[in-house]
């Protein structure tokens, strides 16, 4: 309607104010929360690294329009999140992982976690993690080679497992690693070298990111950093990283107390893996966490626990995907026992 | 942890393999009676009871079968033997709990000749677990089933709200849940292992 | 259910003839089952020998014949006999009935759930000679190739087992080691990626032979007759 | 499920294509999925699993039909489970025989097959009330629906999960596996995806015959 | 909770949401009369409850402030003629907020009439019964002037068993845009307080409150200046929030006690009113005269010359419009304010006694523009603003599948008491006050039909 042709008064519904936010701003900020991340993530691995996120968020976007067109809704790819989606399932791969296999997860992630429920809104995984559990488990060893950052020619040369053919295996990086090294690289994460070997990495080198680890997940800093961005703009939901962080903080420091020989202490457990980007990023994704207040403390807390769980009992080195599938399918259980007590509600009332 | 132990065997029962998610035992009801976080509540509950019910129950009568080495038997007998006990457990309950029997009254015999249940008696039999250890294990496994029953609710029911595609509102969009939480429980893989 | 229905609606059956039904149908099953049973039974117990044998000769090369026995802290009997306190051993013999090695079974939780493997043990050389996996629920293509990787199954042609001078334990513990990095001969070279699966065996295999290997070098003489007393 | 006829029902080709599709027991009744999804991660026991159940099935409702007079109606699910336990214990002796490394593959699954509700279905809604031919064909075709769902699932998991088929290599060596789909998850997203798959088609069919009509409305 | 206290900035409620006040526009300019309009329109149903009868005839001369029809019953009020002039209908339909139809009285006004209240014999209050004042405040006409347009008499007789104690004035304005009240506490002080003792005597109430948000401290200074030491009359300042002035919410945070669930104020021994209501008593009690006019706020950007003006009821808001030259590009008419206001359709709409601001938009500010509907996103955001405590999230996702009866079952639809909180933080835009609205009409209608 042209403004010429409108009526004198207009009928609309109270409120007549809207806060100036936006779905799409929200997400769009998420995503420039996130570049950041994948900037740090491309200068660590290089060109190997830029890619990845390149496919996956291109698939992502892909998958998401080819759902739409077949169910007969509107393309809604300019919402952004499809983007969080396919920057954050990057973010969660190593960075030599072969292409075709990311896309496979980006496929995965939207298809199977997000459009088969109805897009945004409807899923009840994360839908970043769906695509990387199901690789995950789907390539088990491929999701478990890692190659060390920083190498020489990074910018110009692929890491070879990268350009694998379509449905072929990828070649073994281990000459590749061994020509291109930093000296004593041994292909184990943080996490891996504290369950097996006990030998645990140094803080600062978990700060700054660099340790071995998926693409995005190596540099707890400046996720954290990019976090609070969001939790400031009231973009993110400050209370579940802080009970993740409670949480695993209160699970890990008696275990360590009792064994720090096994155990980690609470800081390493919080800096090391992808417990910074899980919790900042992905346990947060509002979709398919409780909404209720103490809900979100309970699921934050929930994923606390199971990681560290997983972690130090589990056969796994890494637990927080799974943690946050985990707390994701209990989210409407919890928000159903979670339900707040409304103003005014009377006891009898609140037995019932 | 001991592979014996009677935790490992509870948990190993209730989260790692998971009866439904990860052994494939029990999916009828699992995909029939989970609409209603409320029904599963009772259906979990159910099946708990007949799990423990047909666990000792089997116990018993594979000690009497190996005694008269009748083994070829088995079968027959704990199909025969647990049903009925089934049967006798719900006469009992239905005179002193009237109540509990409303609850649980229509899944009993939904349950009683369902796969997990007797699947429950052949594997603690299989894995020649003493007596407590089959209470372990059966108690594990009914805990797991329940678990994984009221998660799956959550879930349909959260989806009741959703504007699903319409090709996905039919059986499929079941077991492509029962996928995504199968998929998520194997982070439970190895729990209690001793990995150091 | 429905049966309860019908039945009010039905006029009742003699229980005669319901017990006569019953009674007929159990007999025929039981008959049916039994002729089955005695038929294939020979079949099946041939098939779980052969097995049995082919895991043995698997684990120690060159055996011919083998012997079941129990081997516990109370002492070394013949298997088959009832209520008999210790683990089942399987000694192997050559072509001349000298003892090649003994079979032993050892188990272990690995990635997803118990390992349960077969392995022999030579008393000469106090050594490894090889495992086979006889369950696992390991994940296909990486735990799983415990039970098949050249390399990995190298590691036990020869794993020293060496007692200690009491000869009440090992001398050296068995472990895994990460991959690439084995030094010793009663080290374990893991499979990259496998750790986890790699470490149970190795675990296991220790826990096995620390408990075992000094009761069978304590009857050796009576396992090397083929004859427990 | 459908509504059984009680009355006495002829020979005909449906009684046998029934069970194939318009009933197919897994794809459209969803019954009996424990045994479908647990031993579909390869073809060979897809297969194996499948004429098990397709035997258990025929002859229990052979002898099930051939007693049907004799059956008082309060022992009635008694006696079929009885009989069907018989039948599958004999499966799995005969199984053991020929295999057993294809028994230990099956795990305690073929004994499951007493808890499989087509068969219990069968005996009790069709062959209890059916002459013996018509019941044993009919058996037969659910038994080859089932077969058939379980060799759907079976070489689609074998095929992605392992590169093979039977055991024989159909992609390149280098093809990377996709274990996912030998392990549990894949199971249900496999029959999932056939679910989806169908529904997709029958909308294409009903929509089309929609514009069908919608032509011939119009035209008029 | 103690310690907490003390770090608390003012007296407050939990949840609610902050939206840009607007009030400087208008909130310095004193409150000024308007001229009368050519034609007053008076509707019969002004508030809540049975419709006044109309006592005048067609053509009969009626005097300012003489009363042209009486009360339909005990939950209803008499109305008074605004303005001096000939009554030229007495059963014309106006479009009114409260719907599309409503009967009203037509007065041609004089053209030289005064503003001149000439109706009304004084009365000495202190001489009064209860049940007599109670009275006078009915024969005045009083409604609620904070919106809700309730008889005010019916507050002053708590039903059986239940007692007054405290009296608590809601100075709050907590509205964007609305500045009336704000005005009265800082010009009608003297009236506002001789009303609250009136009301204090009729209750029997022990304590009042003045509940003030703290964007408007000079109003508080204003009224504690003029209260006595030692008095039952006290003012305080709340945080400022939306909707502090929701009598709910303004409970909560003065006296830190709920209303319960289904309940109203009096069962837990308070009754709540508006500063004007309050001041316009203060008024009119003592001179027994009728409620005739009312301070009207017109402010939003369609308006040209924004201000609070002294309306006489019955006044066509198209006249109201054209006196502050509003803008003829204006899309949207607000009467009330613009967080639980609602557009009217047609500028033929009277003023009636519960109006008490009218906000016009002109462009799309950026703050209300139109934005797609996307699906609730589960964010939360309108947990942590709906003041009631409910879960709109799960009570939009309801309405959308049209479950009604589950959303009054099972997430207490009935006391979400539609402030608008949660479609005003609603990133994905969902009209949830609407759909509640909705769901609530759709139940009534059904129980309505089950009974
Ligand atoms: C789906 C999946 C399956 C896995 N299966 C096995 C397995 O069967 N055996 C094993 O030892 N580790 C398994 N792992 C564990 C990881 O590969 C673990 O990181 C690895 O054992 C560590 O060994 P590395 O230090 O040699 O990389 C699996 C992991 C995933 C995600
Ligand atoms: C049907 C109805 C009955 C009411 N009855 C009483 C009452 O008996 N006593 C009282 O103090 N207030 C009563 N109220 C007034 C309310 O407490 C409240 O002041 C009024 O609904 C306006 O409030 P609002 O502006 O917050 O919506 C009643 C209101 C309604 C709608
Ligand atoms: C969301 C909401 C906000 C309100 N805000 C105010 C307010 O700011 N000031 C006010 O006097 N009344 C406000 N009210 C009305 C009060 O609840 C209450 O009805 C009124 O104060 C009673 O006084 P009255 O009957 O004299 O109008 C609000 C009501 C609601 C539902
Ligand atoms: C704070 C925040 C975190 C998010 N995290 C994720 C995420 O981890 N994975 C993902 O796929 N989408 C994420 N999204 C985007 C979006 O919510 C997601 O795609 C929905 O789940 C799709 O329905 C996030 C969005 C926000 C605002
Ligand atoms: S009767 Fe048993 S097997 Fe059949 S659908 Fe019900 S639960 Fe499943
Ligand atoms: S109508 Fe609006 S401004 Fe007036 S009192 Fe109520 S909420 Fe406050
Ligand atoms: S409109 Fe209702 S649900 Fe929404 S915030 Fe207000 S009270 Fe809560
Ligand atoms: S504010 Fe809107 S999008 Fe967020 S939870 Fe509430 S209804 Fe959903
Ligand atoms: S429960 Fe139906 S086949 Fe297992």
């Amino acid at each position: 309607m042209s403004r010429k042709q409108k009526k004198v008064v207009e009928i609309r519904t109270s409120p007549h104010l809207k806060k100036a936010i936006s779905v799409e701003q929200i997400m769009r900020n998420v995503v420039y929360a996130l570049l950041p991340v994948c900037g740090w993530s491309v200068y660590q691995f290089g060109i190997s690294a830029l890619v990845l996120i390149l496919v996956t968020t291109l698939t992502c976007i892909l998958t998401e329009s080819l759902f739409c067109r077949l169910s007969g809704r509107p393309n809604s790819v300019g919402d952004f999140s499809v983007v969080i989606t396919g920057l954050l399932l990057a973010l969660t791969l190593p960075p030599g992982f072969p292409l075709w296999m990311a896309a496979v997860a980006g496929f995965i992630a939207i298809g199977l976690g997000k459009s088969l429920f109805g897009g945004l809104g409807y899923n009840v995984m994360n839908p970043a993690l769906v695509g990387r559990a199901f690789v995950q488990a789907a390539f088990p060893v491929a999701i478990t080679t890692w190659t060390p950052g920083f190498a020489a020619g990074r910018f110009y040369e692929f890491i070879p497992s990268t350009l694998a053919l379509p449905f072929m295996s990828p070649v073994d990086t281990g000459l590749w690693v061994k020509s291109h090294a930093v000296d004593g690289f041994t292909g184990a994460t943080p996490l891996a070298l504290q369950k097996f070997e006990h030998i645990t990495a140094g803080t600062l080198d978990l700060l700054t990111g660099s340790v071995a680890g998926s693409a995005g997940e190596t540099s707890a800093l400046l996720i954290f950093v990019c976090g609070l961005y969001l939790a400031f703009r009231k973009m993110m939901d400050w209370r579940i990283p802080a009970a993740i962080f409670l949480a695993t903080a209160l699970i890990s420091g008696p275990l360590h107390l009792m064994n720090p020989a096994i155990y980690p202490t609470p800081l390493f457990v919080i800096l090391s893996g992808g417990l910074m980007l899980g919790a900042m990023f992905m346990a947060t994704d509002m979709v398919v966490s409780p909404m209720t207040p103490r809900g979100v403390w309970l699921y934050g807390a929930v994923i606390g626990v199971l990681t560290v769980l997983i972690r130090q009992f589990g056969g796994l080195t890494e637990g927080v995907m799974y943690a946050i599938l985990v707390a994701n399918a209990l989210s409407p259980l919890i928000a159903s026992v979670t339900q707040p007590r409304i103003y005014g509600a009377t006891s009898k009332e609140a037995e019932s | 942890m001991d592979p014996n132990s009677l935790t490992f065997i509870f948990l190993n029962a209730a989260l790692i393999n998971n009866f439904v998610l990860a052994l494939f035992l029990g999916l009828c009801p699992f995909l029939g009676v989970s609409a209603k976080k409320e029904t599963a509540w009772n259906m979990g509950l159910a099946t708990m009871f007949v799990m423990l019910v047909s666990s000792i129950s089997a116990y018993g009568i594979n000690w009497i079968l190996v005694k008269f080495e009748i083994e070829f038997l088995r079968l027959i007998c704990y199909i025969a033997v647990i049903a009925s006990a089934v049967q006798l457990v719900e006469m009992t309950v239905k005179k002193f709990s009237p109540a509990l029997f409303r609850a649980l009254g229509i899944f009993l015999p939904l349950i009683t000749t369902n796969c997990a249940i007797l699947g429950l008696a052949l594997f603690q039999t299989f894995r020649e677990y003493d007596f407590f250890q089959s209470l372990a294990f059966s108690t594990g496994a009914g805990v797991g089933f329940t678990i994984a029953l009221m998660l799956m609710a959550g879930l349909r029911e959260k989806l009741e709200l959703a504007k699903l595609p319409t090709v996905s509102q039919g059986a499929a969009m079941g077991l492509m849940l029962a996928g995504l939480l199968s998929l998520a429980f194997m982070g439970f893989a190895g729990l209690g292992g001793s990995h150091a | 259910m429905s049966s309860a229905e019908q039945s009010q609606i039905q006029p009742q059956t003699p229980s005669f003839a319901m017990l006569r039904t019953l009674g007929g149908i159990a007999m025929l099953s039981g008959l049916l089952v039994v002729l089955v049973f005695q038929y294939t039974q020979p079949i099946i117990e041939e098939n779980k020998r052969i097995a049995i044998e082919q895991a043995v000769s698997r684990v120690i090369p060159g055996v011919v014949s083998k012997k079941d026995f129990i081997l516990g802290p109370d002492g070394l009997f013949d298997a088959g006999g009832k209520d008999l306190k210790g683990e089942k051993v399987y000694a192997a013999y050559d072509a001349k009935g000298e003892l090649k090695g003994v079979a032993l079974e050892a188990a272990a939780t690995g990635y997803q759930d118990v390992i349960r493997i077969l392995y022999g043990y030579n008393q000469d050389c106090q050594c490894v000679t090889g495992i086979k996996v006889l369950k696992m629920a390991e994940t296909p293509g990486l735990g799983d190739k415990i039970a098949f990787d050249p390399d990995f199954l190298k590691n036990f042609e020869a794993l020293d087992a060496r007692l200690n001078e009491a000869k009440n334990a090992l001398e050296n513990t068995i472990v895994t080691v990460k991959h690439g990095t084995k030094r010793e001969q009663w080290e374990i070279d893991s499979i990259s990626g496998a750790t986890i699966s790699s470490k149970a065996i190795g675990r296991m295999i220790n826990d096995s032979g620390q408990r075992m290997f000094p009761l069978i070098i304590k009857h050796l003489d009576e396992l090397r007759a083929g004859q427990a007393n | 499920m459908s509504v059984l006829p009680n009355k006495q029902e002829k020979v005909t080709l449906d009684t046998f294509m029934r069970g194939l599709w318009e009933e197919n027991p897994v794809f459209v009744m969803l019954l009996g999925l424990c045994p479908v999804l647990a031993v579909t991660n390869s073809t060979m026991n897809a297969i194996a699993m499948g004429l098990a159940t397709l035997f258990v099935l025929v002859a229990s409702s052979t002898l099930v039909s051939l007693l049907r007079k004799m059956i008082p109606k309060q022992v009635r699910i008694a006696t079929y489970i009885i009989i069907i336990a018989t039948f599958v214990t004999i499966v799995d002796y005969v199984i053991q025989a020929i295999s057993l490394d294809l028994y230990n593959a099956l795990g305690a699954f073929i004994q499951l097959i007493v808890a499989n509700c087509v068969i219990l279905g069968r005996a009790e809604a069709y062959a209890s009330k059916q002459k013996v031919g018509v019941s044993v064909i009919n058996a037969i075709g659910m038994g080859t629906g089932f077969t058939i769902a379980l060799l759907c699932l079976g070489t689609v998991r074998e095929l992605l999960g392992a590169g093979t088929i039977l055991g024989v290599q159909i992609f390149s060596s280098n093809f990377e596996p996709w274990v996912v789909m030998i392990l549990p998850p894949g199971g249900f997203f496999v029959l999932g995806a056939w679910l989806l798959l169908f529904d997709y088609l029958k909308q294409r069919k009903e929509q089309k015959l929609l514009n069908a009509e919608g032509a011939v409305a119009n035209g008029s | 909770m103690g310690l907490l206290n003390l770090f608390k900035r003012a007296r407050t409620f939990r949840h609610g949401v902050h939206p840009m006040d607007h009030k400087e526009q208008t909130a310095h300019l004193a409150i000024k009369r308007l001229p009368f309009a050519p034609k007053v329109y008076v509707p019969l149903a002004q508030h809540i409850g049975a419709p006044a009868v109309a006592l005048v005839k067609p053509g009969q001369e009626v005097v300012r402030g003489e009363p042209i029809a009486e009360a339909g019953g005990f939950v209803s009020v008499p109305m008074h003629a605004p303005v001096t002039g000939i009554v030229r209908s007495i059963d014309h339909l106006v479009p009114t907020a409260a719907g599309p139809k409503t009967p009203a009285i037509v007065i041609e006004t004089y053209e030289a009439a005064t503003q001149e209240v000439l109706y009304g014999l004084d009365q000495d209050l202190d001489t009064l019964t209860r049940d007599e004042l109670i009275k006078a405040v009915q024969a005045s006409g009083m409604v609620g002037l904070g919106g809700a347009a309730f008889p005010s008499h019916v507050k002053l007789l708590p039903p059986e068993g239940k007692i007054i104690e405290t009296l608590i004035i809601n100075g709050c304005e907590c509205e964007p845009y609305l500045t009336c009240d704000h005005r009265v506490m800082l010009e009608q002080t003297d009236r506002l307080i001789a009303g609250i003792r009136t009301i204090m005597r009729a209750t029997g109430a022990r304590q009042a409150i003045i509940g003030v948000e703290d964007n408007k401290l000079d109003a508080v200074k204003a009224i504690r200046d003029k209260l006595p030491a030692g008095e039952a009359i006290s003012c305080d300042a709340v945080e400022t929030k939306y909707p502090q002035g929701a009598e709910k919410m303004l409970i909560k945070s003065l006296l830190n006690r709920e209303v319960p669930s289904g309940g109203l104020p009096v069962d837990i021994g308070v009754a709540v009113y508006n500063v004007g209501t309050m001041a316009q008593l203060g008024e009119l009690i003592p001179r027994s005269r009728g409620l005739i006019e009312r301070v009207v706020t017109v402010s939003g950007p369609g308006v040209a010359k924004p201000g609070n003006y002294l309306v006489p009821i019955g006044t066509p808001l198209r006249f109201l419009m054209e006196q502050v030259g509003s803008s003829s590009e204006a899309n949207e008419v607000i009467v009330g304010g613009p967080m639980m206001g609602m557009t009217v359709a047609s500028l033929d709409v009277p003023v009636t006694k519960g109006l008490s601001g009218v906000v016009v938009f002109e462009e799309e500010a950026e703050d209300q523009q139109e934005r797609p509907v996307y699906p609730c996103i589960k964010c939360g955001a309108c947990l942590d603003a709906c003041p009631i405590n409910l879960n709109p999230s799960m009570l939009g996702q309801l309405a959308s599948v049209r479950q009604y009866d589950v959303m009054a079952a099972d997430f207490h639809l009935n006391d979400c008491f539609e402030c608008g909180c949660c479609s005003y933080v609603c990133p994905s835009n969902i009209p949830l006050t609407q759909y509640f609205r909705i769901a609530k009409a759709v139940n009534r209608e059904a129980r309505a039909a089950a009974a």
